[in-house]
C-alpha cells in the first residue's frame, strides 16, 4: 500500500526546500555553534516530521548548553507553537494556563492559554532520535544518576561519533557503575570490529552483563559470525546468559503469581466476610469493588493534580462508599432473609443488576481513566533481566497489609469477638447481650468497605467501569469455597497458591488452558477436601 | 500446625476415596451369642479423647442401659456404631462377619442397625405416614423406589407401627406439626418400620412427661427379645424402669457393668457419677 | 379466593401477555429506524455512544425536513450483550415495529446471529464495525473496514516505516484476530518473514494479567531485530495490557503496538501516559483536520452536552452509512428494501476525514486507511495515509478457502459468495 | 397413574390445561388467520413463545434438582448448552455443501480457520438419531460422571454450588477456544434445516413451537410422576434431613445422581430445543450469570413446586422481552428490583401467593 509522506502537503514543498538546503551547508561544519541551535529551531517550528528530525540533529550537533533543555523539552511533548505569531517556547502547566520560557533566550516570556498553543507533535523515529541524543548530552551531566540512565540507554544505538565520546569519558569517570556501563557500550560497539581478536575481547568484557542489548548484540553477531573462535567464545557467553535467565524467569514466574494471588485475595476478601464468616451468597460484591474503584475515580476528578494523594485519600473513602451501601444493603434487605442463605443470592443477583445500571446511568457506560500515580509505574530493576513491577510490589504489600488489618479486626477487637460469636451461635450470642442485629450490620459493612479497598487497588491495574465487578465475582467465591469458608487464612492461601499455579501453567498450556486446568483442579481438590483447604470446625456455613 | 496436618492427612497413604474401599459379606451371624463387638475403640477430636481404649459387648436379645455423665462419649459411640465417625483405632463387629468400620451409614442401616437421634429428627415435611413409608424395610434402590406401590401387608404393618406408637390419629398429618413427644415416638416407629437387629436408642425420654415416659419404656421393654435394644438415657428412673444390665461409661471407656443396684453400689460409679450430683 | 376467580386472573395473565406480544399498527406517518445497540452488559462500554450518535442523525436529519417528506422515528431496542437476544430483538424490530432500515451490531457474533433474520425478513441492517471479511449478504452493508482496509496498510507502514522484522500477533481469541492474524501471517510470509520471527498469541475476553504474556513479547523483542506487536486485543483486556507494558518498561520506541481495536472512545477512559507513541490504524481519527470533522465533532458536543466526549471510527461509519441510506431512499423514492438495496450500490457520500465513501457492489465501502500514535491527550497524530480510499475486500485473498470468492450484487451475479473459478454461487439463504 | 401424578395438584393442572390451549390455538391463529387481523399471532410471537417453553423446560429441571433434592446446581446452565450444541452440530452438518465456501465437508468456521479435515467428535452428526442420544448422552455423561465424584465425596451445600459454577465456567472458558472445533466465540450459526424442513418456514417454527409444549409437557409429567413417587419422598427426606435418610437405608448419593443425572438431560433436550428456535448456539450460554439466571427463575416462580418454576421461567424472561423494547436504559432497574422484591414479600415465590390464596379461601 502506497503512503503518503506527509500529513499535509501545505508547506511541505517549501519546508523541504529549506531543510535540505540548511542540511547541505551546516552539515559538513563540525564544530559547534549557537547558529546551528537557531537554525535547528526554525527547523522544529515547521512542525513537520521530517523537518524536525533535521533540526533534532542540528540542536544536538550544536554542543551549546541550551540543547539539552530544549531536547528534553521536546522528548516530554512540552515545546508549543505560540498560534499568533508561530514563536516555539517550553511551555510548562502553571496556575494560568500555559508558562511560557523562550528556549534560545531562556527567559520567561509570560503565560497562555492552551488554545492559544499548538504542540510540536512528535513520533516514534523522532522519539528514538531525541532519547540517544538527549543521553548523549546527557553523559556529561553532573549527577551520576542521569549518566547511568543515559548510557543504559544507549547501550545498543552507539554510533561513531558517541563511541569517540564514550571512550574519552569512560577514562575519566568517577563512579563505578557508569564507567561499567560505558565499558559494556564500548565493546558491544566492539562486536562489530574487523580483527576477531578485538572482538574476543569485546566478548570477554560482555561476560556476566545480562543486559537484553548484549543479548541482542551477541546473537547478531552469532547470526553472521564466520570465525569459529568468536563463535565458540560467542555461544558459551549466550548459554551462560540464558542459565541465568532461566534461573531470573523462574523468579519473575514466582512473582507473577504471587502478584496475581493478591489480586484474588484482595478481590476475595471482603466476600470471605460476608460470604465466608455470614453465610450470605453475596452475588453484589463485585459491584461493591466497582464503586470502590469508583471512588478512587472521583476523589482523583474532586483533587487535580494530586494523584497520588487522591489515591491515598480514595482508601478510607471506598471503604467508607462500598461499606455505607453494604450496610445499606444488609439493613434494608439481607436482614429479612437471615436462615434462608440461598434466597440472598437472588435478592444480592437484583442489587447487582441494579447498582450496575446507577453507574451506567449516573457516571457513564464507558469506562473512566483512573490515572495511577508516578511512583506506582515503572519497575525496580534488581538486574537487567529480573525487574519487579511497583505496582504490583504495591498491590502484594497492600494485600498483605489489608489481610494483617483485616484479621487483626477479627482476632483482637470486641466487634470481631461478636462477629464470630454471631456466626457461630446466633441464639446464644444474643442471649449473652451480644446486639446481633448491629454486629451484623457491622460486619456486613465490614466486608463490604473491605471490597471498596480492593476497588481501589484494581483501579490502578485494570478498566474501572460498570462490568468490573462482574470479571471478578466468579473468581472471588472461588477463592472463598477453596480455602474453606469462614476461615480467612484459607482465603489468603487458596489465593496466592491459585495465583501461582495460574502463572506456572500459563507459559506452556495458554492463559486460557491454565485457567480452566485450575478450575479442574479446584473441582477434583472439593472432592478430596469437601470443606475446602481449611475446614471450619462446628458449625460452619452450609447453603 | 494446623495446616501441616491437613496437608499429612491429604496425603496419607490409606486415605482413598471412600468407593474405592472393598466391601465384606453382609450375612449377619450371631451364632456365639454376641451381636456387637467394640474392642479397644479409640477417637480423639482435637486433641479432645472422645473413647479411650472402648470395650463393649451386647448379647443378641438384651435390652442394655448405657449411662454416664455428659462427655463419657456415649453419643460418639453411637456414632462410630452407625458409621458417622471413623475411630482411630480399634475395630467393630457386628456378629461374626460384619465389620462395621469398612461400611457407610446405609450399608450399616440395610444389615440392621437402626438409630434414634438425641434430638428428634423427623422429616418435618413429609407426614408421619410417609415418614413410616420412608423407614419401612423394603428394597432402598434408586429404581425400586420409583415404582414402589404400598402393598396391602405394607398398609397394614404401618397401621401396626402406627398403633404401637399411639399416633395412628395424626396419620396424615405434617411431621413438622407433631409435639415433641409425638416425634419422639415417631422416630421409634420410623426404628421399627426399619426391623433392624440392632435399636441404638439415644435420650428416648428427654422433655417427655411421666405418662409419656411410662408408655416409653413400656415401647422398648416389648421390644427386647425380638429385637436387641441399646438405650443411651440420663434419667435414672427410667434407666431402673426398664434395664436389667447397665453399663457406665466415663471418659470414654467402661467403667463399671451389671445390674442397676451393682453398678449404683460400686465406689468408683458412686465416686465419678453418683457421688458427683444427684442420682436423679 | 374461588376457583373461578383464580381462572380468571390466570386467563388476564395469558391475555396481558398476548396483548403485550402482538403487533400494534404502526403509525404512517413515519418512517421508523431500528437502532441495535447493546445497552447493557459487556458490550454497552462500546455501542451505547454509536446509539447516541444514530439518534443525534436522526435528529439532524429531522431537522432537515425529514425523508420523503416524513420524519424519522427512531426505535431503540436494548440487545444486553446477549446474541441470542439480538436475533430475537431484530426479529422484534423488523417484525413488530417494521422498521425501514436497522443500524446495529458491534461484535461479530451479534452480527452473525441477526444475519438469518434480516435474510429471511428481508430487513436492512448497516453494521458499522470493523471486522474480519469472509461475508456478504444481500441484507447486511458493511461500513466499518475489512481487514483490507486496516490490517494490511498498518503492517506495510510498520514494515516500510519503522523497518520492523520480527512480529507479535496477539490478539483475544475470537474470529475476528483469529482470521486477521491468519491473513496477516500469510501476508507477511509472502514479503519473505520467516516462521521464527512471527510470535502469535491468543487470550481469552476480558483478560487482565498480562504480566507472563508481556515479559514474553518483551524476551521475543530482545533478539536484536526491530520488533512490533500487531494488535487484535479486544475492548477491556487492552488497559491491563499498555499499562503491563509501560510498567516492564517497554517503550513505544522499543516496541511499538499497532492496534485495530483501540480508538479515541477507548482512549478516553484509560490514563494515557503509558500509551504514548503506540500506534492504531483507523479510517478515521478525530485529530483529522477537515471542515466536515469539525462540524459533524460541533453537532456532536450539542447534542450530547459535553464537550469532552470524543468521537471515533465506528460513529463515521454510520454517519456514512445514514448519509447512505439517506441518498438511497431519496433515490428510490421508497424505503422498500429491495429498491434501496438497488439504489445505493455506486452511491457516494462525504466522509469525514476529506474524501468520499463509495458503496461498492460487494456491500463494503471505500475508505482510507489512517495510521495515527497515540499521544498524551488521548487523541491520535496521523503518521501515514493511504493515497487514495481503499475499496474493501470482503474476501480475502490471502486466506486460501476464499481467494476464488468474490461479491458482487448487481445482475447478473447477484452473489455474495460467487466462486470465480466454478462459477457457483454458494450459501445464500433467501 | 397419571391420574395420581397430577392428582392434588391445581396449579400443575392449571399450567396444562393452558398450555394446552396455548398449543392448539397459537398454530391456528398463526398460519390460519390472516397477518392483518387482530387475531393474528406473528411469528415472531411464535418463536418466542417456542423460546421461552425451553426455558420453562429448563427450569422445571432445575426446580427438580434444587426443590426436591436440595442441590443448588449453579451449573445447570452448561447441560442446556451442551443438549444445544449437539443439536447445533447437527444443524451444521445439515448445512452440507450450501455453506458460504461450499465446501461439503466441513462447516464454514473450519474452512475459515484453514482445518484440513473433520474433527473425530464430529462424525455422526450428520445422523439425527445420532444427534438426538447425544443431545441427552452427553448432559447426562457429564452430569453422572460429575455427580458421581461429587456426591460420593459428599460435598454439600455451597461447596457443591460454586464447584457446578466452576464446571460450567470452565466449559465457557474450553469453548471459547477456536481449537476446541466448536466455533469458539461466533460459536455455531447460520443453520438452514431441521430433518429437511426449512427452519425459516413459519411451518417449522410452529413445529417446533409444538415440539417444545411437548417436552415441556412430557418433562412436567415425568417429574411430577418423581416427585410423588416413592423416590420423589426420598429426595425430599434428603433434602431436609440428608444423614437420618442415609440412617435409615438410602444410598443418598446415588438418588442424588440419578436424580441429577435425568435433570442434567431435561436441561440437555431444552437446549436441543431452544438452538434451532433462536438460530444459534456459542459459549456465551456457559456463563455462569446465565445458570445464576435460571436459579433466579425457578426463586421468583416458587421452589419446589415445579409450575412454580416454568411460571417464573415465562413471567422474568417475557418482562426482559417486554423491558429491552420499552425502557431499554432503565430495564435493569426493574429486572433488579423485581428480583428484590420478589424475595422480601414472597418467599415461597409466585406460585406460594396462589396457594396461599387457594388454601385461605
Amino acid at each position: 500500500m502506497p503512503t503518503r509522506c506527509l500529513p499535509s502537503a501545505l508547506s511541505a514543498l517549501r519546508l523541504c526546500l529549506i531543510a535540505g538546503l540548511t542540511f547541505i551547508v551546516v552539515v559538513p561544519l563540525a564544530q559547534a555553534g549557537p547558529a546551528e541551535l537557531e537554525q535547528g529551531v526554525e527547523l522544529i517550528q515547521t512542525n513537520d516530521y521530517k523537518a524536525v528530525e533535521q533540526g533534532v540533529a542540528l540542536v544536538a550537533a550544536s554542543g551549546d548548553p541550551r540543547a539539552r533543555d530544549l531536547l528534553a523539552a521536546l522528548q516530554d511533548s512540552k515545546l508549543y507553537l505560540r498560534k499568533e505569531d508561530g514563536q516555539l517556547f517550553i511551555g510548562a502547566r502553571g496556575e494560568a494556563g500555559y508558562d511560557l520560557v523562550d528556549p534560545l533566550t531562556e527567559t520567561a516570556a509570560g503565560t497562555a492559554a492552551k488554545r492559544d498553543l499548538k504542540p510540536i507533535r512528535i513520533n516514534n523515529r523522532l522519539r528514538s532520535q531525541l532519547r540517544t541524543a538527549v543521553a548523549t548530552l546527557n553523559l556529561t551531566h553532573p549527577d551520576a544518576s542521569v549518566r547511568l540512565t543515559a548510557v543504559n540507554e544507549m547501550l545498543d544505538r552507539v554510533d561513531a561519533d558517541s563511541l569517540a565520546l564514550l571512550r574519552d569519558l569512560a577514562g575519566e569517570e568517577k563512579n563505578a557503575q557508569v564507567r561499567e556501563g560505558m565499558t559494556a557500550a564500548i565493546a558491544l560497539a566492539d562486536l562489530q570490529a574487523e580483527e576477531p581478536a578485538r572482538r574476543i575481547e569485546a566478548l570477554d568484557q560482555l561476560e556476566g552483563n545480562l543486559h537484553p542489548a548484549v543479548q541482542g548484540g551477541i546473537q547478531r553477531l552469532l547470526s553472521q559470525e564466520q570465525d569459529a573462535e568468536v563463535r565458540a567464545t560467542g555461544e558459551r557467553l549466550l548459554e551462560a546468559i540464558q542459565f541465568k535467565r532461566d534461573l531470573y524467569g523462574f523468579a519473575e514466574t514466582l512473582f507473577f503469581g504471587l502478584s496475581l494471588g493478591s489480586v484474588l485475595v484482595l478481590a476475595a476478601i471482603g466476600l470471605a466476610i460476608t460470604f465466608g464468616v455470614m453465610g450470605v451468597i453475596n452475588m453484589a460484591h463485585g459491584e461493591l469493588i466497582m464503586l470502590g474503584a469508583y471512588t478512587t475515580y472521583i476523589v482523583q476528578q474532586l483533587m487535580p493534580g494530586h494523584i497520588g494523594l487522591a489515591l491515598f485519600l480514595a482508601i478510607p473513602a471506598a471503604f467508607v462508599v462500598s461499606g455505607a451501601v453494604g450496610i445499606l444493603i444488609e439493613r434494608g434487605v439481607i436482614r429479612f432473609l437471615y436462615g434462608r442463605p440461598l434466597e440472598t443470592l437472588l435478592a444480592t443477583f437484583g442489587i447487582s443488576l441494579i447498582l450496575q445500571q446507577l453507574v451506567r446511568t449516573l457516571i457513564s457506560p464507558q469506562n473512566v481513566p483512573v490515572a495511577n500515580p508516578d511512583w506506582m509505574s515503572g519497575s525496580w530493576q534488581i538486574n537487567s533481566v529480573l525487574s519487579l513491577t511497583m505496582n504490583r510490589m504495591y498491590i502484594i504489600a497492600f494485600c498483605l497489609i489489608v489481610f494483617t488489618a483485616l484479621y487483626l479486626v477479627m482476632r483482637k477487637t470486641q466487634l470481631g469477638l461478636q462477629v464470630r460469636a454471631v456466626s457461630q451461635n446466633r441464639a446464644m450470642a444474643r442471649a449473652m447481650g451480644v446486639r446481633s442485629a448491629r454486629v451484623d450490620a457491622l460486619t456486613f459493612g465490614l466486608g463490604s468497605g473491605i471490597a471498596g479497598v480492593a476497588g481501589v487497588a484494581l483501579s490502578q491495574l485494570t478498566n474501572v467501569g460498570p462490568n468490573l465487578g462482574q470479571s471478578y465475582i466468579i473468581d472471588s467465591f472461588m477463592v472463598v469455597v477453596f480455602g474453606g469458608v469462614g476461615n480467612l487464612w484459607g482465603t489468603l492461601v487458596a489465593g496466592m497458591s491459585l495465583g501461582v499455579v495460574n502463572k506456572i501453567l500459563e507459559p506452556w498450556a495458554g492463559a486460557v488452558l491454565a485457567k480452566i486446568l485450575v478450575l479442574v483442579f479446584i473441582i477434583l481438590f472439593i472432592q478430596k477436601r469437601p470443606r475446602g483447604l481449611f475446614p471450619q470446625k462446628g458449625r460452619a456455613a452450609e447453603g | 500446625m494446623k495446616t501441616l496436618d491437613n496437608l499429612r492427612t491429604t496425603m496419607r497413604r490409606d486415605q482413598v476415596w471412600e468407593f474405592m474401599v472393598p466391601k465384606t459379606g453382609l450375612e449377619l451371624d450371631i451364632s456365639h451369642g454376641t451381636i456387637l463387638y467394640l474392642e479397644d475403640i479409640s477417637v480423639t477430636f482435637d486433641g479432645f479423647r472422645a473413647i479411650d481404649h472402648l470395650n463393649l459387648y451386647i448379647d443378641a436379645g438384651e435390652l442394655r442401659c448405657i449411662i454416664g455423665p455428659n462427655g463419657a462419649g456415649k453419643t460418639t459411640m453411637m456414632d462410630i456404631i452407625t458409621g458417622k465417625t471413623r475411630p482411630d483405632t480399634g475395630t467393630a463387629w457386628f456378629g461374626q462377619t460384619i465389620d462395621l468400620l469398612r461400611l457407610s451409614e446405609p450399608e450399616i442401616a440395610s444389615v440392621g442397625i437402626g438409630r434414634k437421634f438425641q434430638k428428634p429428627t423427623v422429616f418435618e415435611h413429609q407426614t408421619v405416614m410417609e415418614n413410616l413409608e420412608l423407614a419401612m424395610a423394603a428394597d432402598k434402590r434408586v429404581w425400586p423406589t420409583l415404582v414402589a406401590r404400598l402393598t396391602p401387608e405394607q398398609h397394614a404393618r404401618i397401621d401396626a407401627v402406627l398403633e404401637t406408637i399411639g399416633l395412628q390419629e395424626h396419620r396424615a398429618r405434617r411431621a413438622g406439626a407433631l409435639s415433641h413427644g409425638q416425634k419422639q415416638w415417631l422416630e421409634i416407629g420410623m426404628l421399627l418400620m426399619q426391623d433392624p437387629h440392632l435399636l441404638l436408642v439415644d435420650e428416648p425420654v428427654a422433655g417427655m412427661t411421666h405418662q409419656e415416659m411410662d408408655r416409653t419404656a413400656e415401647l422398648l421393654k416389648s421390644l427386647a427379645g425380638r429385637h436387641t435394644v441399646v438405650v443411651v438415657e440420663h434419667d435414672m428412673d427410667f434407666v431402673r424402669s426398664i434395664a436389667n444390665k447397665v453399663t457406665v461409661l466415663h471418659q470414654g471407656s467402661v467403667l463399671a457393668e451389671g445390674s442397676m443396684d451393682e453398678v449404683q453400689n460400686d465406689p468408683r460409679v458412686i465416686e465419678v457419677y453418683l457421688g458427683g450430683g444427684d442420682g436423679h | 379466593m374461588t376457583k373461578t376467580r383464580f381462572m380468571a386472573s390466570a386467563a388476564a395473565l395469558t391475555a396481558a401477555l398476548s396483548l403485550g406480544m402482538s403487533s400494534l399498527a404502526s403509525a404512517a406517518d413515519t418512517i421508523k429506524v431500528g437502532i441495535l445497540h447493546s445497552l447493557s452488559g459487556t458490550m454497552a462500554i462500546s455501542e451505547t455512544t454509536l446509539k447516541d450518535t444514530m439518534l443525534m442523525l436522526i435528529d439532524e436529519q429531522n431537522k432537515k425536513g425529514g425523508l420523503l417528506g416524513k420524519q424519522l422515528e427512531p426505535v431503540v431496542v436494548d440487545p444486553a450483550s446477549n446474541w441470542p437476544l439480538f436475533a430475537e430483538k431484530a426479529r422484534e424490530l423488523l417484525e413488530k415495529d417494521k422498521v425501514a432500515a436497522v443500524f446495529g451490531c458491534w461484535t461479530s457474533v451479534s452480527r452473525k446471529s441477526v444475519l438469518p433474520v434480516f435474510e429471511e425478513l428481508n430487513g436492512l441492517l448497516f453494521y458499522p464495525v470493523q471486522y474480519e471479511g469472509e461475508e456478504s449478504s444481500k441484507n447486511v452493508f458493511y461500513t466499518g473496514a475489512a481487514p483490507n482496509q486496516q490490517a494490511i496498510p498498518a503492517v506495510d507502514y510498520l514494515m516500510n516505516d519503522l523497518g520492523v522484522k520480527r512480529w507479535v500477533l496477539a490478539g483475544t481469541d475470537y474470529v475476528y484476530p483469529r482470521t486477521t492474524n491468519k491473513i496477516l501471517e500469510a501476508y507477511l510470509k509472502a514479503k519473505g518473514v520467516a516462521d521464527a520471527d512471527i510470535m502469535i498469541n491468543y487470550t481469552p475476553f476480558g483478560h487482565s494479567d498480562w504480566q507472563s504474556i508481556v515479559s514474553d513479547i518483551k524476551k521475543f523483542g530482545s533478539a536484536g531485530k526491530k520488533t512490533a506487536v500487531v494488535s487484535t486485543i479486544n475492548g477491556d483486556a487492552n488497559v491491563p495490557f499498555y499499562k503491563e507494558l509501560g510498567n516492564q518498561g517497554i517503550s513505544s520506541e522499543d516496541i511499538p503496538v499497532v492496534a485495530f481495536s483501540v480508538g479515541e472512545e477507548e482512549l478516553s477512559g484509560i490514563d494515557t501516559k503509558p500509551l504514548v507513541g503506540h500506534l492504531a490504524a483507523w479510517n478515521y481519527f478525530m485529530s483529522v483536520d477537515t471542515p466536515e470533522n469539525e462540524s459533524f465533532i460541533d453537532t456532536w458536543h450539542t447534542f450530547i452536552k459535553n464537550d469532552d466526549r470524543v468521537t471515533n471510527d465506528p460513529m463515521e461509519a454510520h454517519y456514512i452509512g445514514f448519509n447512505l441510506w439517506v441518498k438511497a431512499v431519496e433515490k428510490a423514492g421508497s424505503t422498500d428494501t429491495d429498491k434501496v438495496a438497488a439504489a445505493i450500490i455506486g452511491l457516494e457520500t462525504p466522509n469525514l476525514t476529506g474524501g468520499k465513501a463509495v458503496m461498492l457492489k460487494n456491500h463494503h465501502i471505500t475508505k482510507p486507511v489512517l495510521i495515527g500514535e497515540i499521544q498524551d491527550d488521548g487523541q491520535f497524530a496521523v503518521v501515514s495515509e493511504t493515497d487514495a480510499e481503499v475499496p474493501g475486500d470482503a474476501w480475502s485473498d490471502f486466506l486460501p478457502g476464499s481467494k476464488d470468492i468474490t461479491a458482487d450484487w448487481t445482475p447478473p451475479i447477484s452473489c455474495g459468495n460467487y466462486n470465480s473459478v466454478t462459477k457457483t454461487c454458494s450459501g445464500q439463504n433467501y | 397413574m397419571r391420574l395420581g401424578t397430577l392428582h392434588l395438584d391445581r396449579g400443575g393442572q392449571i399450567f396444562l390445561a393452558l398450555l394446552t390451549l396455548t398449543t392448539i390455538l397459537v398454530p391456528i391463529l398463526n398460519l390460519a388467520v390472516p397477518a392483518d387481523s387482530p387475531m393474528h399471532v406473528s411469528t415472531f410471537t411464535v418463536t418466542l413463545l417456542g423460546k421461552y417453553l425451553t426455558y420453562a423446560l429448563l427450569a422445571i429441571a432445575v426446580d427438580l434438582v434444587w426443590g426436591y433434592l436440595g442441590i443448588l446446581s449453579l451449573g445447570h446452565g452448561a447441560f442446556f448448552a451442551l443438549g444445544g450444541y449437539a443439536m447445533g452440530m447437527y444443524l451444521m452438518r445439515q448445512i452440507g455443501d450450501r455453506g458460504v465456501y461450499g465446501n461439503p465437508e466441513l462447516p464454514d468456521f473450519m474452512v475459515f480457520l484453514n482445518w484440513q479435515e473433520l474433527p473425530w467428535f464430529w462424525h455422526g452428526f450428520d445422523m439425527f438419531w445420532f444427534a438426538a442420544l447425544m443431545v441427552m448422552l452427553v448432559p447426562g455423561v457429564l452430569a453422572f460422571v460429575f455427580g458421581w465424584l461429587t456426591f460420593r465425596s459428599r460435598v454439600t451445600g455451597v461447596y457443591l454450588s460454586i464447584i457446578t459454577q466452576a464446571l460450567t465456567y470452565a466449559l465457557m472458558l474450553a469453548f471459547f477456544r477456536n481449537e476446541m472445533g466448536f466455533g469458539g466465540n461466533n460459536g455455531l450459526t447460520d443453520f438452514k434445516d431441521l430433518l429437511g424442513f426449512d427452519l425459516q418456514s413459519d411451518v417449522t417454527r410452529i413445529g417446533l413451537f409444538i415440539a417444545s409444549a411437548l417436552a415441556v409437557a412430557g418433562g412436567y409429567l415425568a417429574c411430577r410422576t418423581i416427585v410423588t413417587s416413592k423416590l420423589g419422598r426420598v429426595t425430599v427426606a434428603i433434602r431436609d434431613a440428608e444423614s437420618r435418610t442415609r440412617f435409615i437405608g438410602y444410598r443418598v448419593e446415588r438418588f442424588k445422581l440419578w436424580v441429577f443425572t435425568f435433570s442434567a438431560v431435561l436441561a440437555g433436550i431444552a437446549g436441543a430445543l431452544y438452538v434451532p428456535q433462536v438460530g444459534i448456539i456459542n459459549p456465551g450460554e456457559f456463563s455462569p450469570i446465565n445458570s445464576i439466571e435460571i436459579v433466579v427463575w425457578v426463586a421468583i416462580g416458587g421452589r419446589a413446586t415445579l409450575y412454580g418454576a416454568v411460571l417464573g421461567a415465562l413471567l422474568v424472561n417475557y418482562g426482559k422481552t417486554y423491558l429491552t423494547g420499552v425502557m431499554p436504559d432503565a430495564w435493569l432497574f426493574a429486572l433488579g428490583g423485581l428480583f428484590v422484591l420478589v424475595t422480601l414479600f414472597l418467599p415461597y415465590g409466585i406460585a406460594g401467593l396462589l396457594r396461599r390464596k387457594e388454601t385461605t379461601a
